[in-house]
């Protein structure tokens, strides 16, 4: 049962941060289907770091510093998808796949790259081992594993959900996602508020990226990519109807029934179900398409996105 | 580097030489990875590994190849492609690479092909009874490596034990059901074997992630002690679990000690490991062919396991004796199982078909991917 | 010299394939309220767009108080205290009025939103110009009259002092019209100048100082309103004389063509129906007409008869065959025509080209399709033959990307196919909405020639003029009901506004 | 490339479009190439394009057989291409090919290796089988509103995780091998025919996959420009509503196109997986194809010849990795490259558009007179 609950907390916090993010791009009118990519480029930067800290890093170093390279590798990728669709109105599914595409290469690339210079030549492979970072992360309540992972997704939840509503930075992200000439005609600059939410989703889809990695492993395989685990997250977004209290529920949903279906078996009477293990694998799906069927009905995406802005032929 | 054309020469040259006289200097070794890379921390990691140190220390040109698919197809490129730049040794480790053989050896007699893990089954399989004189084929009787592990940590005092494979390959499933056995017929002897029980799943890939941590997690917190994590990186997530709760791990393949208490900082990780000799046979067939002995070879395939009944080193099986760290069960007990095996006194059956039947509980679970 | 706020001289913009404006010059004089008139596609609205920074014009420049400016951008009108209500609504749907009113210049502390302080000004403006919104409605729950309101209250907000209307009056009752004429007279008092799009003539008269007049993208001339006619004024516009009555002799109705029994349509709003219990019929050879406030069911029964929504109860029958429970397909070929009242939403494919669309209902007849394959040059030539016949204009004839063609022609458009189309009914919304007075003339003079032709025609229309001139008979619509039955030529427009705003009822339960 | 006119024509503009993104990626591919090691970059980006006409002097059998390794290879993104394209025109985004590209598989193999059928039922079994997918995902769009591309990423693992349950059973799969049984063994009845094999270097993998393809991509281009179906789906695609209006059956074009599409996306599969080239093997994630079909999509133009044309591109590039000399370069670089080549594709998409109609403008709402336009742009979830 605990790991049950350790599990579905990791899972959401990448689910809920990844999918905000996904959200605040969308807000702003750019459907970003890069988010996979994101990720990966977040978890690189991350990893690379906890790797190449000082073995005598303080825990803190440790935790700031690798938050701080998912999070701005994200960023980075982000602009990718920002410079593109935004400024070069570039189709945004195309440029969201290739974003994955190239994230994985690259970091496959990268990552040997790195490791043959950091070992003389010896270790060639597309994998990294963060163990002592990892660690840095952990803390124990009782017998529950927790991390500070899952507490930054959950400080970060909590301040999305206030910035949503609240700001006029996002009343001005949400009207360019509805309608940027409206926003345009009242002096709002539709560029630069899709700008600042495909960064946003940069920012969160990078840490979401490092927790996916980070919180239940200490090693990891970087051609691997992240198998899914972004489209998993645009999914939970779409089921969260772009609005970041829904996506926090859907994410918490949706983690409860895969984490299930990995500690079933330490779930005695689940266990003695009849049930193989395939078929919990695939619950969180049937489930997710369950519920949808139910409250879809009056689900509306941001009305402006995937149309690129173009401001007229100035 | 040499442009095409030149390889295709060179392939053309060394066809009109004999291939058992040729000097060691007109042969270049080449190999070819199967479904994984040579970063799997596994059979392809460590035949590179061997391969390519042979290379250097000969002075000899060295390059693999890496298939863009999982296919024979894409395996039978890989190999005419080598063969165009001119390899004439290629060394193929898993027995995936049975079919790709059946195809290609007898059309490029004059090329040698070394392959590992393939076995007369997988031959017949593709289609090839018998080989042709330019190869020759290494399989190991992995069941004992894994016997010696699982009959190592019963003796040793474990009771609640986890086999943790990989993807549910042959060599895999050797080990598994040999680690079984060992563990079976340990607490027979102890006679504990209502008490000892074995976890028992394939993780359905060579690597570990948070699903397979996931499970080793519930293994730990629910009583086990120690996992055999058999397959390439997929030790990792039986160490992640491991270290949460002070569990113990067994490593495959090589010594996996070292690695393994380095990457987590924990001493005493990896209690043993069950280790097959791949390197040494890469090491000492190429030494062999280069020096002008594949007669030894030709054709053959030849099934690895205990040479010496009183040198445990020399086996091509083995647990690691130089980082020894159980007490209970010590290194001579260790020599005195070896002995037995040696002598018939202990038999170890290599069926892949079904589980072997045991006095110990079995639990076996669903692949986790 | 003349005190002029604004003046954009010599500007022209050329679109692909068309010179939307052709060296334009037009002053605005501070505090008036000047119009500007020009047949549909004539280059208005490009004009008003290059004025507030949407567009950059190819030649000429822009002066404010006498001094040339760049505008760029809609944020440098903005700061020129220039501001304008968009022919086509520049509101966030999903936003609340308050939300709409502030978004760009949202009063704010350390980033969050001071809603309460806004909140005040916003009813402050409301009050005082007696514009009244609810400020916590979303935009699209909210009447078409009270959306124009909040356009309107966002120029307010920000303090702008010339104020450009693209054509507000369109899509307005004629109770919203009224109002928004005296609030933009007490705007110009205030020393506001206003510069005013209509196709209306009558308002011109009623509150326009001056009037510019453009014609096919070419300045034609400006003139003092006190000193001109509506007849000079079209004469201008049009290079013709127009007529404003429509010719047409006594109807001469003949069989029942449409039957509508106590048709009951749910709301998607609220628990009450949208449609209750409505009856009527429509004969062949005459032109019955559906009057009645905006929102007061018109747009749901039209659904329900169409197909477009569902029907909860009652029966539909056409040409004496119950169409109830058909699909619109089926309407579409057994005799129903609808001219639908928004344009984009259902009239048509905007990606498509015009050729396209003038085929919507019938790429799989015979006509123009063989063995599921459509006949393009066939699709051509009906189209041409189409848009020639209706006046249709577009900037690359039948290949015309329909979206980039202005909304009169694309009206147009669809009234031509919906003209031409075999049918028994022609059920038209709104069939002139944001057309020219050439154009309105000439579609009423088709639609009378429909009925001539013993068509039966049900006329849905907000505008009164178009009611009392087109129909034959007038039936009023109130909170889902008919709640009268009103004959034009004895009518007046006070008794049908009686009707309308639901003070008077005839009990219709006995009657037939 | 000079006159207006002729660089207007939509065709040339791709094509040139095309090349010129071609053209700038291997250009990135080689700076990367220098960056890993300047000293044999020139001879790995030769050693890319050359790819297998190395083989050329060696021997023309060789070589025109791996030109029909290329061909088989490239058949299942460019079909997993056409069905992304099919419903993309009609405004579907069916990201669920991945998926309907697994069920396909099962189809495929579970009809040839443990029913026995013959070649045209395991075919058509897989088109069934992915056009099932798409009917589900349609159902869920047409009836409860649910978004295809959430619908689909869930059908995606669901059908992944039966094709597991399924392939890995006793008969279908090899459990020695950890793969499924070779067709020609068991059933060699459910191989596909073979086609111009002698000319191709005796390739046993070149089937009428090839021709097929090649036709569905027609057949495609045919229906979606010239038929009332394909002008019905578009209609759909741009404004729902007015489909409605103009009395299209809004529900069942969702459904039947992403029927058709999911059907494609199942023929991929069976064209690939009936030829004996590939085997399954349980798998932990989605196969890639119908992500990988995107990208081909887009590279392509949207046009389904241009997806045959874009999905040989790829697979080239792909192929031409395994002949870099992995001592100074590890065979990634090529997916590296074409990912590169892929991202500026958007750029070079742009680029037509401009050339295209520079005046297209969103702001043109302003040519439209009334408020309830954008509603006409409305999308539901
Ligand atoms: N963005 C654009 N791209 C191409 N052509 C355009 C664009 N905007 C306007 N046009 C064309 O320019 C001409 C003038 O259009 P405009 O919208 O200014 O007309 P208007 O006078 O406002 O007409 P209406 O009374 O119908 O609103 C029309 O022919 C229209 O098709
Ligand atoms: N992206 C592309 N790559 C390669 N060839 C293309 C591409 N796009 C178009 N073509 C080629 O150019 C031809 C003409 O393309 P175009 O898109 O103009 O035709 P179309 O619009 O389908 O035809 P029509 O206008 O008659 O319906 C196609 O038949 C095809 O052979
Ligand atoms: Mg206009
Ligand atoms: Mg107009």
């Amino acid at each position: 049962m605990v790991l049950l609950i350790q599990y579905t907390l990791i899972f959401s916090a990448v689910l809920i941060l990844v999918a905000l993010g996904g959200m605040f791009s969308e807000r702003s009118g750019i459907i970003n289907l890069g988010l996979e990519g994101i990720m990966v480029f977040g978890a690189m930067a991350g990893a690379m770091v906890m790797v190449l800290l000082p073995s005598d890093a303080s825990r803190f170093t440790i935790i700031a510093l690798t938050l701080l390279a998912a999070a701005v590798a994200g960023m980075l990728s982000s602009l990718l998808i920002a410079v593109a669709c935004i400024n070069f109105k570039a189709d945004q599914t195309l440029i969201g796949t290739a974003l994955n595409m190239l994230a994985t290469a690259s970091a496959t690339v990268i990552i040997k790259g790195f490791n043959t210079a950091r070992s003389g030549g010896t270790d060639f492979s597309a994998k990294l081992d963060y163990v002592r970072g990892h660690n840095a992360f952990m803390f124990n309540i009782g017998s529950l594993q927790l991390s500070w992972f899952i507490v930054v997704a959950a400080v970060l939840l909590v301040v999305a959900i206030i910035f949503f509503y609240k700001t006029k930075l996002a009343l001005r992200i949400r009207a360019c996602g509805e309608h940027p000439q409206a926003a345009d005609s009242v002096g709002i600059n539709v560029y630069a508020m899709r700008y600042i939410g495909v960064l946003m989703s940069g920012f969160l889809g990078g840490l979401g990226g490092i927790i996916y990695i980070a919180a239940a492993n200490s090693t990891w395989h970087f051609d691997y990519g992240v198998a899914g685990a972004g489209f998993l997250a645009l999914a939970v977004m779409i089921f969260g109807q772009w609005k970041p209290e829904r996506i926090a529920w859907s994410a918490v949903l949706f983690a409860l029934f895969r984490s299930l279906s990995n500690v079933y078996m330490g779930i005695g009477f689940l266990h003695a179900l009849p049930i193989s293990g395939t078929v919990y694998n695939m619950f969180p799906y049937i489930v997710s398409l369950i519920v949808l069927a139910f409250t879809s009905q009056n689900s509306r995406a941001p009305k402006a996105e995937g149309v690129p802005y173009d401001k007229g032929a100035r | 580097g040499s442009s095409s054309n030149d390889s295709a020469s060179d392939a053309t040259a060394t066809t009109e030489e004999g291939a058992a006289d040729a000097a060691a200097s007109d042969k270049k070794i080449a190999m070819i990875t199967d479904s994984g890379d040579i970063t799997d921390m596994s059979f392809n990691q460590t035949t590179y590994e061997a391969s390519k140190a042979f290379a250097e220390k000969n002075g000899v040109d060295f390059q693999y190849y890496k298939p863009t698919e999982d296919s024979d197809d894409a395996r039978i490129a890989s190999f005419e492609n080598a063969v165009t730049d001119g390899y004439n040794v290629i060394i193929v480790p898993g027995y995936l690479f049975a079919g790709m053989i059946a195809q290609c050896a007898a059309d490029y007699p004059n090329v040698t092909i070394i392959a590992l893990d393939c076995s007369q089954g997988d031959f017949e399989g593709a289609g090839m009874t018998e080989l042709p004189e330019n190869v020759c084929s290494f399989t190991y009787q992995e069941e004992l490596a894994g016997y010696m592990a699982g009959y190592a940590a019963v003796k040793e005092g474990y009771k609640k034990l986890g086999f943790l494979g990989g993807m549910a390959v042959p060599a895999v499933i050797r080990y598994g059901f040999g680690f079984v056995q060992g563990c079976n017929d340990a607490a027979v002897e102890l006679g504990n074997a209502s008490d000892v029980e074995v976890n028992y799943v394939y993780g359905g890939q060579f690597y570990g992630d948070d699903a397979i941590t996931a499970q080793m997690d519930t293994w730990y917190s629910n009583g086990t002690e120690v996992v055999f994590a058999c397959g390439g990186g997929i030790y990792t997530s039986a160490c992640e679990a491991a270290t949460k709760v002070d569990g113990k791990v067994i490593g495959v393949d090589v010594d996996q000690a070292g690695t393994i208490e380095n990457a987590y900082g924990v001493e005493g990780l990896c209690i043993t490991s069950a280790m097959k000799g791949l390197a040494a046979t890469v090491d000492a067939t190429l030494t062999d062919l280069f020096a002008g002995n594949w007669s030894n070879y030709a054709g053959k395939i030849e099934n690895l396991g205990i040479v010496s009944g009183t040198d445990p080193s020399l086996n091509y099986v083995q647990l690691p004796t130089d980082t020894w760290t159980m007490t209970n069960f010590t290194v001579d007990d260790y020599k005195a199982l070896v002995a037995s095996l040696n002598d018939g006194t202990i038999k170890v059956s290599n069926s892949t078909d079904a589980m072997p039947s045991t006095e110990i509980t079995v639990k076996e679970f669903d692949n986790i991917h | 010299m003349e005190d002029y706020v604004i003046e954009m001289l010599h500007i022209t913009k050329e679109f692909p394939g068309i010179i939307a404006n052709d060296d334009i010059t037009l002053q605005l004089k501070r505090g008036e309220i000047h119009a500007l008139l020009g047949e549909n596609g004539a280059g208005k609205s490009t004009l008003m767009s290059v004025l507030f920074g949407l567009y950059t014009p190819e030649k000429g420049v822009i002066k404010k108080d006498g001094k040339e400016v760049k505008i760029n951008n809609p944020n440098d009108a903005t700061d020129l205290g220039i501001g304008m209500v968009h022919q086509h609504f520049m509101l966030v749907d999903i936003f609340t009025v308050l939300d709409n009113i502030i978004l760009g210049s949202e009063p704010s502390k350390f980033g969050f939103l001071t809603k309460a302080e806004a909140r005040k000004k916003v009813m402050d403006l409301s009050n005082k110009y007696n514009l009244k919104v609810d400020p916590d409605a979303l935009i699209e729950d909210i009447t078409v009259g009270m959306q124009q309101r909040v356009e309107i209250l966002k120029m307010l907000y920000r303090d702008n002092d010339i104020l450009i209307f693209d054509e507000p009056t369109a899509v307005l009752t004629p109770q919203e019209i009224d109002e928004l004429m005296k609030i933009m007279k007490d705007l110009a008092a205030e020393g506001k100048s206003i510069l005013f799009i209509t196709h209306k003539l009558n308002e011109i008269m009623e509150v326009a100082d001056r009037c510019s007049i453009l014609r096919k993208g070419k300045y034609i001339g400006t003139v003092d309103v006190a000193n001109t006619t509506k007849e000079e004024l079209s004469s201008m516009m049009v290079g013709r004389n127009v007529k404003f009555a429509v010719d047409k002799v006594e109807a001469q109705p003949k069989e029942e063509v449409l039957k509508v029994e106590n048709v009951c349509v749910k709301s998607k709003l609220h628990s009450n129906d949208s449609v209750h219990n409505v009856s009527f019929n429509v004969r062949a050879g005459e032109i019955v007409c559906i009057a009645g406030i905006d929102g007061n069911g018109q747009t749901e029964f039209v659904g329900a008869l169409t197909g477009l929504d569902d029907i909860s109860s009652g029966k539909i029958t056409l040409c004496g065959e119950d169409i109830t429970k058909k699909s619109i397909r089926y309407k579409n070929t057994h005799g129903m025509s609808h001219i639908p009242e928004d344009r984009h939403k259902h009239g048509l494919v905007l990606d498509y080209s015009l050729e396209e669309n003038m085929i919507l209902q019938r790429y799989f007849e015979p006509e123009f399709s063989k063995h599921g394959i459509i006949k393009k040059a066939d699709m051509r030539k009906y189209s041409d033959r189409l848009t020639k016949a209706f006046d249709v204009r577009s900037g690359q004839g039948a290949k015309t990307i329909v979206r980039s063609m202005s909304g009169g022609n694309q009206q147009k458009a669809i009234v031509a196919r919906e003209m031409d189309r075999q049918h028994e009914l022609l059920i038209a919304v709104q069939p002139t909405r944001g057309l020219d007075v050439g154009a309105i003339e000439y579609i009423h003079k088709e639609i009378v020639k429909e009925r001539d032709n013993g068509k039966a025609i049900l006329l849905v229309s907000l505008e009164l003029d178009e009611v009392m001139n087109l129909s034959d008979r007038i039936l009023v619509m109130y909170e889902g009901e008919i709640v009268g039955e009103v004959d034009p030529k004895t009518t007046t427009l006070q008794e049908l506004g009686l009707y309308m705003s639901g003070a008077k009822r005839d009990d219709r339960k006995e009657a037939k | 490339m000079e006159k207006t006119s002729f660089i207007k024509r939509p065709a040339v503009q791709t094509l040139l479009a095309s090349i010129l993104c071609a053209i700038l990626g291997i250009v990135l591919g080689y700076i990367i190439l220098c960056f890993m090691n300047a000293e044999h970059a020139g001879e790995g980006m030769a050693a890319i394009l050359t790819n297998f006409f190395k083989y050329r002097i060696a021997s023309t059998n060789t070589l025109m057989k791996y030109m029909g390794s290329f061909l088989v290879k490239s058949v299942p993104v460019i079909l997993c291409a056409e069905a992304i394209l099919f419903a993309y025109k009609a405004g579907l985004f069916n990201i669920g090919v991945a998926g309907q590209y697994t069920v396909g598989i099962i189809a495929a193999l579970y009809t040839s290796l443990a029913l026995g059928w013959s070649w045209p039922l395991c075919l058509l079994a897989t088109i069934a089988a992915g056009a099932l997918w798409g009917f589900i995902a349609g159902c869920f769009k047409a009836f409860f509103n649910v978004n295809e591309v959430i619908a689909g990423i869930m059908l995606n693992w669901i059908g992944l995780y039966i094709c597991n349950i399924i392939l890995g059973g006793e008969k279908c799969m090899n459990q020695s091998k950890s793969e499924t049984y070779e067709i020609s063994d068991l059933n060699p009845s459910g191989l596909l025919p073979g086609f111009l094999q002698d000319v191709f270097g005796g390739n046993q993998y070149m089937t009428i996959a090839i021709p097929i393809t090649v036709i569905v991509a027609i057949i495609i281009l045919v229906v979606l420009n010239k038929t009332t179906f394909g002008y019905e789906l578009k209609a759909t695609g741009h404004n729902k509503e007015a489909a409605k209006y103009s009395g299209m059956n809004a529900k069942r074009n969702i459904i039947l196109t992403l029927v058709i599409s999911g059907g494609i996306a199942g023929m991929a599969a069976g064209l690939y997986y009936l030829t004996g080239v590939e085997h399954f093997k349980i798998a932990s994630s989605v196969p890639g194809m119908g992500f990988n079909g995107i990208a081909v999509a887009f590279l392509g133009g949207l046009h389904p010849i241009g997806a045959i044309i874009a999905g040989l591109f790829v697979e080239y590039i792909t192929l031409g990795g395994q002949y870099l000399n992995t001592n100074y370069y590890n065979p990634q670089v090529a997916d590296l490259m074409i990912s590169i080549i892929i991202y500026l594709c958007g750029f070079v998409l742009f680029f037509r558009t401009i050339l295209n109609r520079p005046g297209k403008v969103k702001v043109n709402a302003n040519a439209e007179p009334d408020n309830t336009a954008n509603k006409a742009e409305e999308k539901e979830v």
